[in-house]
């Protein structure tokens, strides 16, 4: 949409949003967010930037086609399902750091698993919608 | 004996592989396979005449009880030198009557797998090991009639014998599996230990039924037995081996052999009697009217195997000898007449009997051989036949009841017989020579040897029965647990009224051959009442299933998708309505509820409306706006509940299903079509019906207090184990993370279909 | 509460499968929707619903200690929604496509597969 | 003393949005409803909002407020904007009552650009 | 070794997401893919000895025990179903890659279809319902895009009635888990076995089991709820037919067995409900077969019917019918798969499927005739070929239930039938001299194929019908193995005890 | 009068008043940017609705839920002037 | 260009710091990090942009608009309750002085919140905004109100 409003708007909310995206996904384990609702952010901020630039200028932004996030995100997720048959636990045990860490607090595999969570929902919502406006 | 069943099979699977090399000169040597298994066979001869039954038994399927159980007592003998010898013949035969032809290979191979399977029939002493070898005999009968391929008719042939033997074949099954059960073994013998339980049991009716379609439609009998003319469509040495000597004889081997087993009772007898009896006079009725030589040996082929049904109805000791006789009889009568045939068509080109005649002049061997043929065919003293007939006739004269009607029956049916044979036997020869049939020479002897070797063992037999009477027929009969006392097969008996009724039978025969040449007056008087023939009636039944088959498709796959959730609905809403209404107490704990406040019940309220708005409104974008406020709403309710994750996830994704169809939905046209109102109210009705069940259901779900304790224990340890504070989500990426991993998996793929549906664009199409 | 939550779902359930009988594309997939909703509700309905505190841990302490809300039905029907989500999003994209493809939206003209040919 | 100024605020809050909600209800067309309801749902939410983060008195819930309340200063009018534009393009009526229309014609039909030309004194 | 119950899931994700980074390098998908089913299938065989030699296992994802987590139970029907995945997995990826176009293949074929089979190993694999209903969505949702990948015509007409009735079957089935869950606070299906069946209310067990019954159902394309399937198998490409009538049927098959064996056990009115169902689904099949011309349509109609004896052996209910199911399924998913594969090979050298204007096969090409002759009469049951054995069982067992003279009667009427529709078929295609077709344009022939894709065409099909003859000839083995499969099935306490480890 | 019943018993009742005012409008339209505008009004509305209901019950992670909404919604609007603006375009 | 990348940086840290509510220092140096990678991420050749410098015309201007918020409110309240009849709505173009992508965007946005009017559009060349009023009673004054109030003490603060 040829807007400099919306286009101006969507600059600033790009960040804003890309940020509360991921302060959602680090909170999920202890208050409602996690990484669904946290990739769905950041996939709006792209989205939104897209309606008011221009599929092509986000797509630039984005640099890589948004299909490509979904297998990165899938094998993120998997990868941290898989760590702990390393160390002789069944799949998909959470594998706890010891202490916790300042901000985000216990680092685990669990964590990583939503972070893959995130960045499939990323991909997928960039690529459907962006199909979809593509076609439209 | 196992080794003889897969000597016939390697020797097939070798022609598929190697056939292609073999075929051109070496096909004579094909035949030297039924003619080992003939030697084979034979050493047993002298044991079995002692009393002795060889088995065989090989441990195969013992978890189903399916053992490769093999018995070669009398019966099986006959029926396996039958196999072999008369294999052997048609091998050699057909080696020069097919040379040269493309697929000469697959056809022997064919062949092979026959014999093969046909051997394992008689053989068998497992019940569904012979269905086994019952239905591969089917097949490769299938293969052989439809060896022309190209030619419509023949295929159209080889479909209706394989959808009447296949019929039969299923029959079987039935039959082998039920009478396994009933009787708690499969092997026959054993079976033998359980007759009373058999016999006595429910199903014996059932299973005499499902016996009898099998055998009928194998043996060709009224009114199954239209496959059987069909079936000449095939090369004639497969008319020969398949469908006169061997393959259309199972039905009534499988008869004799269950004889001891299921026979005595009323039914058994009758049924037997009554169907064989009908066969042999209708099919030897029908013998006037044809005028092709293989055409009317298939009838009287129809009509032998009807007298073989006949008298093992009869079931007396003498009726059995009788067929036991019979069958060696028929098999070599026919098969000369069936191998002359084919080399009458082989040097004319031509079958039917009013364009040939004169032919001794040119083949004067052939001419001897089919006289031979035709007289023990006849019943002519001193050939087999008459023996035979002889037998025959003794057999319906001692019946029990209707001796007169039954002998009156047999008499008919020999008089027609001898007729036929002479028509094929004799005709052809006599009389003078077409010009164009001049040229004509005699043929390469592995086309008259075989012939020639069948007749001869006619007369031979005949003359002196004492050759088989110990050695193949008497066995015969001990296997059927038939004690003849004395059993003296001979030609002469003196004057009686045997001998008067068999001279009765050659001199009308006689006389209508020479008074009633065949015309086409009376084949068009045949084909008048071809409609009310069982062939037609039955081909017509199978024009009605099929029209039905379309109707009942059609009902139900009719293209239309409500149509199709409606059929599952009303399925869905009628059991469901059942089960509810004969089993549920609708007694409501209204106390147990919680209370409703003010902004739940707008709430409620509103997703109400809005959902009645999406349904009623003609605005597809309105209905999508309202489609949005569904999904706020029940997000609130979920908040109200206390599941903020829930109302979260509930509501961005409602939103984002809603932004999708906005992007999709503009270049779609208006609700142009609309349902007609009857169609309208129907669906209102059956939708309100199934939403009132399912409400109900809740309801009723809803007071059965269950005990969560896997809630609980997530509850209590949520934290200290998985280090969580938020129980939901603790759930999703932990205690049920495959789930979630899995559910990404499915966006991942809903994604990449999205991609493709819009994207892909096929160059090349398929 | 419930006995009206039930009639909602029962309504969610009779108006999803009165669109999916319906001759636009468009309203079947609303129907389809509809249903979807439906059967989360009635998880959530059937899970007990309670008027309780979130299943959430408070931040001093290590387990749920008032009456909370039965966080399984609520995971599951996270879960059912997401997959909906998905199946939605194609089905969607399916119309337009069948759209593009066929010159229309409207089921009865949609028949070629099933015809005897 | 905080439960008054939660009172306050809220019934302030509250009374923005059915004011709103009347006016969204009453007004005769399409911009004038835009005209009267934007701001005061975002006004009326932030109060509401704000009365939350006085009641919680938590640091972090009052951040939290102030990031929505920016959050939605900066939202609702962009978003209103778009509707409001797109209505004209759609072609939505003006009340009988409008007493002028300077965009009109200004549109380009095909392009959707707005041009400042004509009838514009500098 | 109880680690190898996930290795088939591990597996087919590994994969799945390899594929899926290599989305638009076609060639390196295809031989990607074919290697990984030949891993998926050592796995299979090594977890089927496992589980031979072991007994059932388990595996507590995330460390949970049952029932806080979700478990995987490797018993003997899964495992069986699991090595008969691999095996119709490792066919079509190969035969996929020769047949397949280069335009699907760069649009997430293969990635898709690893999920597919992710989605199948999986669901045999799971323990807990819901878990189950997630596998089923997986599986669905990748058959969604398989039916239209490509976005044809027909495809996207036929895989509309596939969407709408598998998704509203979904539906049910989430209903049902509704139900279940509502009436028992638990998800996992050894413990829904023993909560199921302390309910008093006998009524509401019934009504959640015919909910399942309906939502499984439609899967299995059970009479009269299967329309979906004659609409839509017919329409995609060859190699996708072949998985969807291999496998995707069957699971529905898999799912009635699990759920009626482990949690609705003797449901007698239910049973009742399920052999008349099984009859008409034997009858109806065979009917719609009967008249069709397309000679995939014809067998899509012939898996419906087939899938009548599976569902009356479920109805039977006796440990030898149950074993007949899993022997039916077993010839019935490698049979369907080749037979659907070897569908699209003729429609390579052909061009058509339509048997008018087919023909002539058997001259042409006599030995690969040979080869889809076995899997045709093996379909019929055409003993001693695989699709005989089972139905001993069904019939010997049908005597023992009440009205089991009509089961017989159906199961010998679809017999009959599919011999009949067979031989015609036979006759039509392979005897029949080809009539005179135009060539098609822009239409890439067998012929026309480069030598790699004419042998990974050819190479599933002899594969598969290789199997075919194994399974008619050695089985005793089979029989074994349904036996084994059926007494963990039948005495239910097994699968139980290795769960909640009582 | 307690915060409390003042809040849940006069002022919650009001703004639901509101929202279903805002609703009829949804309902009577007339044009489809006036249902649009109501969605969104509903939605901010919602926004109240939740901080009352988290003052109620003393659940101050409701609040989270708002912002989220607040989002989404912004998007929606967004959503519908794009295809709006693109339909009319294509007329 | 750089300061402005850093400005920015700033900025989101803030942001960060009150979203998550926890203000230790630990908490800042990742929101940095965070924003930095994120920056990192989305910056494709933006124009520099200016920020605020002077507080106190920010407070005022706040201040300002809050006023004119509730004197706009009371009247849209009168015209919502008492009667629409005499309203005299249009829309009025408006020349402008602002000229960046911020300035503009801030100004089309404070009338839009300002009830009784809301902004349509912007021309393509930036020279007009146009503005929907519900009630004008003189069009050249309520051109001038805009560009008097709102407009010049944005332009204060940007400028
Ligand atoms: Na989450
Ligand atoms: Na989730």
């Amino acid at each position: 949409m040829n807007t400099i409003v919306l286009r101006t708007a969507s600059n600033y909310l790009l960040p804003l949003l890309l940020l509360f995206s991921i302060f959602i996904l680090l909170r999920g384990h202890n208050l409602p967010g996690g990484g669904f609702i946290g990739g769905l952010i950041a996939a709006i901020a792209f989205v939104l930037h897209a309606f008011a630039n221009g599929l092509n200028r986000t797509k630039k932004l984005i640099k890589v086609h948004p299909g490509f996030i979904m297998p990165f995100g899938l094998a993120v997720s998997f990868l941290s399902a898989l760590v702990p048959l390393l160390s002789n636990a069944p799949f998909m045990t959470g594998i706890w750091a010891s202490d916790p860490i300042p901000v985000i607090g216990h680092i685990g595999s669990t964590l990583f698993f939503d972070l893959g969570i995130y960045i499939t929902v990323l991909g997928v919502t960039l690529t459907i919608i962006f199909t979809i406006s593509e076609a439209a | 004996m196992l080794g003889a069943i897969l000597t016939g099979v390697i020797f097939a699977l070798v022609l598929v592989f190697f056939g292609r090399f073999l075929k051109r000169r070496l096909a004579i040597l094909f035949a030297a396979v039924p003619l080992g298994l003939f030697l084979y066979f034979s050493q047993y001869i002298k044991p079995i005449a002692n009393g002795d039954i060889i088995t065989q038994s090989v441990s195969w399927l013992p978890s189903f009880g399916i053992n490769l159980d093999f018995t070669l007592d009398g019966l099986s003998l006959m029926f396996s030198l039958l196999i072999t010898g008369i294999g052997f013949l048609v091998f050699l035969y057909a080696s020069e009557y097919l040379k040269g032809h493309q697929y000469l290979d697959r056809f022997y191979g064919y062949l092979g797998l026959f014999m093969a399977a046909m051997l394992g029939v008689v053989l068998s002493d497992n019940v569904v090991t012979l269905f086994l070898f019952w239905e591969i005999t089917s097949i490769s009968s299938f293969f052989l009639i439809g060896f022309n391929n190209n030619d419509k008719a023949s295929r159209k042939s080889a479909i209706t014998a394989l959808s009447l033997t296949g019929f039969g074949g299923v029959l079987f099954l039935g039959f082998s599996l039920i009478l396994g059960s009933i009787a708690g073994t499969y092997s026959i013998t054993e079976m033998l230990n359980a007759k009373e339980l058999i016999v006595q049991s429910d199903y014996y009716i059932p299973i005499i039924i499902l016996l009898f379609g099998a055998a009928f439609t194998k043996s060709a009998q009224f009114p199954f037995h239209f496959w059987l003319p069909g079936a000449m469509r095939a090369p004639t040495p497969v008319s020969t081996y398949l469908h006169s000597a061997t393959m259309v004889k199972a039905g009534v081997y499988l008869l004799m052999r269950f004889t001891p087993v299921l026979g005595g009772p009323d039914s058994w007898h009758y049924t037997l009697l009554a169907v064989g009896g009908v066969t042999m006079v209708y099919a030897a009725v029908q013998i006037v009217s044809k005028t092709d030589l293989k055409a009317i040996l298939a009838y009287s082929t129809i009509s032998a195997l009807g007298v073989m049904i006949f008298l093992t109805g009869l079931g007396t000791n003498k009726a059995i000898l009788a067929a036991s006789v019979f069958i060696l009889v028929h098999a070599l009568y026919k098969a000369t007449l069936f191998l002359i045939t084919g080399i009458i068509d082989h040097k004319t080109h031509t079958r039917d009997i009013r364009k040939l005649s004169g032919l001794r002049k040119v083949m004067l061997p052939i001419a001897i051989i089919g006289l031979l043929a035709a007289l023990s065919n006849g019943g002519v003293p001193p050939t087999f036949g008459f023996l035979g007939k002889d037998l025959i006739y003794e057999a319906a004269l001692e019946s029990e009841r209707w001796n007169w009607l039954l002998t009156g029956a047999s008499v008919f049916t020999n008089i027609l017989l001898f007729y036929g044979g002479f028509q094929v036997g004799v005709k052809p020869f006599i009389g003078d020579l077409p010009a164009k049939y001049e040229k004509i020479t005699m043929p390469k002897p592995q086309l008259w040897i075989p012939p020639a070797i069948l007749a001869l063992l006619s007369i031979v037999i005949g003359i002196f029965p004492l050759l088989i009477q110990d050695s193949l027929v008497v066995p015969t009969l001990n296997a059927l647990h038939v004690l003849e006392d004395e059993l003296h097969l001979k030609l002469w008996h003196g004057f009686n009224l045997v001998l008067g009724l068999s001279m009765l039978t050659i001199l009308i025969g006689l006389l209508i051959y020479f008074k009633m040449q065949p015309s086409d007056k009376r084949t068009a008087l045949f084909t008048k009442y071809e409609p009310l023939s069982p062939k037609a009636v039955i081909l017509k039944g199978g024009f009605y299933f099929k029209k039905f088959s379309f109707k009942w498709t059609n009902f139900f796959q009719n293209g239309y998708l409500r149509n199709y959730i409606n059929t599952i609905l009303l399925f869905l809403v009628f059991l469901l309505g059942f089960l509810l209404i004969s089993h549920i107490q609708l007694k409501m704990n209204f106390d147990a509820m919680t209370d409703i406040t003010f902004p739940e019940l707008a709430t409620l309220i509103i997703l109400i409306i809005s959902v009645l708005f999406a349904v009623i409104t003609q605005s597809r974008l309105a209905a999508v706006a309202a489609l949005g406020i569904v999904g706020l709403s029940i997000s609130l309710i979920f908040l109200f509940y206390s599941a903020p994750d829930l109302a979260m996830t509930q509501f961005s994704i409602d939103t984002l299903t809603m932004i999708l169809f906005v992007l999709v939905l503009y270049r779609l046209p208006k609700y142009l079509n609309l349902t007609n109102p009857r169609n309208r109210i129907k669906d209102v009705i059956i939708a309100t019906t199934f939403g009132t069940l399912i409400a109900l259901l809740a309801l009723e779900v809803w007071q059965v207090t269950n005990n969560n304790e896997v809630s609980r224990f997530y509850a209590e340890h949520a934290y200290t184990l998985a280090k969580g504070k938020n129980v939901v989500n603790v759930i999703l990426v932990d205690f049920r993370g495959i789930d979630t991993l899995m559910e990404s998996v499915v966006l991942t793929v809903a994604a990449i279909g999205v991609f493709s549906l819009l994207k892909l664009r096929l160059h090349q199409k398929d | 509460m419930e006995l009206i939550l039930a009639i909602v779902v029962g309504l969610l359930y009779a108006s999803g499968i009165y669109m999916m009988l319906r001759r636009s594309l468009v309203k079947l997939i609303i129907g389809l929707i509809l249903l979807g909703n439906g059967a989360n509700l009635l998880i959530f309905l059937l899970g007990g619903i309670t008027k309780g505190s979130p299943a959430i841990i408070a931040p001093d302490q290590q387990m749920l200690t008032e009456i909370y809300a039965d966080p399984i039905p609520q995971a599951l029907i996270l879960t059912a929604i997401v997959i909906s989500f998905g199946l939605q999003a194609f089905a969607i994209v399916l119309i337009k496509r069948a759209y593009i493809v066929a010159k229309t939206d409207d089921l009865y003209q949609m028949n070629s597969t099933d015809v005897y040919s | 003393m905080i439960d008054i100024i939660i009172g306050f605020l809220a019934t302030i809050g509250v009374m923005f949005i059915f004011l709103a909600a009347v006016g969204f209800i009453r007004m005769p067309d399409t911009y004038l409803r835009m005209c009267v309801t934007t701001k005061a749902s975002t006004l009326g939410s932030g109060l509401i909002l704000l009365s939350a983060a006085v009641f919680f008195g938590e640091n972090g819930v009052i951040s939290r407020v102030i990031a929505i309340i920016l959050f939605l200063f900066l939202t609702v009018p962009v978003g209103a904007h778009l509707i409001a534009r797109v209505s004209y393009f759609i072609g939505v009526q003006l009340w009988k009552g409008t007493i002028m229309d300077e965009l009109k014609g200004k549109y380009d039909k095909q392009s959707h650009e707005l041009h400042s030309e004509r009838e514009l004194k500098k | 070794m109880n680690d190898i119950i996930l290795f088939p899931i591990i597996n087919q994700l590994f994969f799945a997401i390899v594929t899926l980074f290599l989305w638009r390098y076609s060639r390196w998908q295809k031989a990607i893919s074919v290697v990984g089913n030949l891993i998926g299938f050592v796995i299979a065989i090594v977890f089927l000895l496992t589980v031979w030699d072991e007994g059932i296992l388990t595996y507590n994802a995330g460390n949970w025990a049952a029932p806080l987590g979700i478990t995987f139970v490797g018993d003997m029907l899964a495992a069986t179903l699991i090595l008969l995945t691999s095996i119709c997995g490792m066919a079509v990826s190969m035969y996929s890659a020769g047949s397949m176009d280069r335009d699907r293949l760069s649009f997430g074929y293969y990635p898709i279809f690893h999920f597919l089979l992710l989605g199948l190993n999986g669901a045999f694999l799971t323990g807990d319902v819901f878990n189950l209903y997630v596998w089923f969505e997986m599986i669905i949702i990748s058959s969604f895009v398989m039916i239209t990948l490509g976005g044809e015509k027909r495809q996207l007409e036929g895989a509309i009635k596939y969407f709408t009735l598998n998704v509203f079957a979904s539906v049910i089935f989430l209903t049902a888990i509704a139900v279940l869950y509502g009436l028992t606070g638990s998800l996992n299906m050894a413990d829904l076995s023993l909560k199921v069946a302390q309910i008093e209310n006998k009524g509401l067990v019934e009504i959640t089991g015919l909910l399942f019954l309906i939502g499984f159902g439609i899967k299995a394309a059970v009479f009269p709820m299967y329309f979906w399937l004659p609409a839509s198998y017919h329409t995609p490409p060859a190699a996708i037919s072949a998985i969807f009538g291999g496998l995707l049927t069957k699971l529905g098959v898999y799912a009635l067995v699990r759920t009626f064996t482990l949690i609705f056990f003797d449901i007698e009115f239910l049973n009742t409900v399920i052999l008349v169902l099984g009859g008409l689904t034997l009858f109806s099949g065979a009917l719609g077969a009967l008249i069709q011309n397309n000679i995939t349509k014809m067998f899509s109609y012939l898996i419906i019917c087939h899938i009548g004896y599976m569902i009356i052996g479920l109805g039977l209910h006796t440990e030898l019918a149950i074993a007949g199911v899993v022997f039916y399924l077993v010839h019935d998913i490698i049979v369907k798969s080749n037979v659907f594969m070897i569908s699209g090979l003729i429609y390579k050298l052909k061009g058509t499927y339509s048997m008018r204007d087919l023909g002539g096969m058997y001259a042409k090409h006599p030995l690969l005739s040979l080869i889809m002759a076995i899997s045709f009469f093996s379909l019929v049951g055409i003993p001693p070929l695989s699709g005989f054995w089972p139905k001993i069982a069904f019939i010997s067992e049908s005597l023992k239930t009440k009205g089991g003279g009509w089961l017989i009667a159906a199961i010998l009427f679809g017999t009959f039938m599919t011999l009949y529709i067979i031989a015609r078929m036979w006759a039509q295609v392979f005897w029949k001299a080809r009539p005179e077709v135009k060539i098609r344009e822009s239409f890439l022939y067998f012929k026309d194929h480069r030598l790699l894709h004419k042998i990974e065409m050819i190479v599933p099909i002899v594969g598969l019908t290789i199997i075919t003859l194994m399974i008619g000839f050695g089985a005793e083995k089979v029989q074994q193995l349904a036996l084994v499969v059926s007494d963990q099935l039948i005495n239910k306490q097994h699968y139980i005890n290795a769960v909640l480890g009582k | 009068m307690t915060l409390n019943f003042y809040l849940t018993y006069i002022l919650l009742p009001i703004l639901i008043i509101s929202v279903i005012l805002i609703f009829i409008r949804f309902l009577k339209g007339p044009s489809i940017a006036d249902r649009v505008i109501a969605i969104d009004l509903m939605v901010t509305c919602s926004i109240g609705i939740i901080a009352f209901v988290s003052i109620i019950s003393h659940q101050p992670t409701f609040l989270d839920i708002t912002m989220i909404i607040a989002l989404i919604g912004f998007l929606s609007i967004v959503a519908f002037s794009y295809y709006l603006e693109k339909r009319n375009k294509n007329d | 260009m750089k300061s402005s990348i850093f400005l920015n940086n700033v900025l989101l840290m803030l942001m960060w710091v009150i979203l998550t509510g926890d203000s230790t220092f630990a908490n800042f140096t990742f929101g940095f990090l965070l924003s930095f990678v994120i920056l990192r991420i989305i910056t494709v050749n933006r124009e520099d942009t200016k920020y605020f410098r002077l507080v106190p015309r920010v407070i005022a201007f706040i201040l300002f608009f809050i006023y004119e918020l509730v004197l706009a409110n009371l009247q849209a309240a009168y015209f919502v309750i008492v009667s629409h009849k005499n309203l005299k709505p249009g829309i009025v173009g408006v020349p402008l002085d602002a000229k960046s992508d911020i300035e503009i965007t801030f100004l089309t946005n404070l009338v839009s919140l300002t009830p009784g009017t809301l902004s349509i559009d912007v021309s393509n060349d930036r020279k007009v905004l146009y503005v929907y009023s519900m009630h004008i009673k003189d069009r050249d004054q309520f051109v001038k109100n805009i560009k008097n109030g709102f407009e010049k003490r944005i332009l204060n603060i940007t400028r």
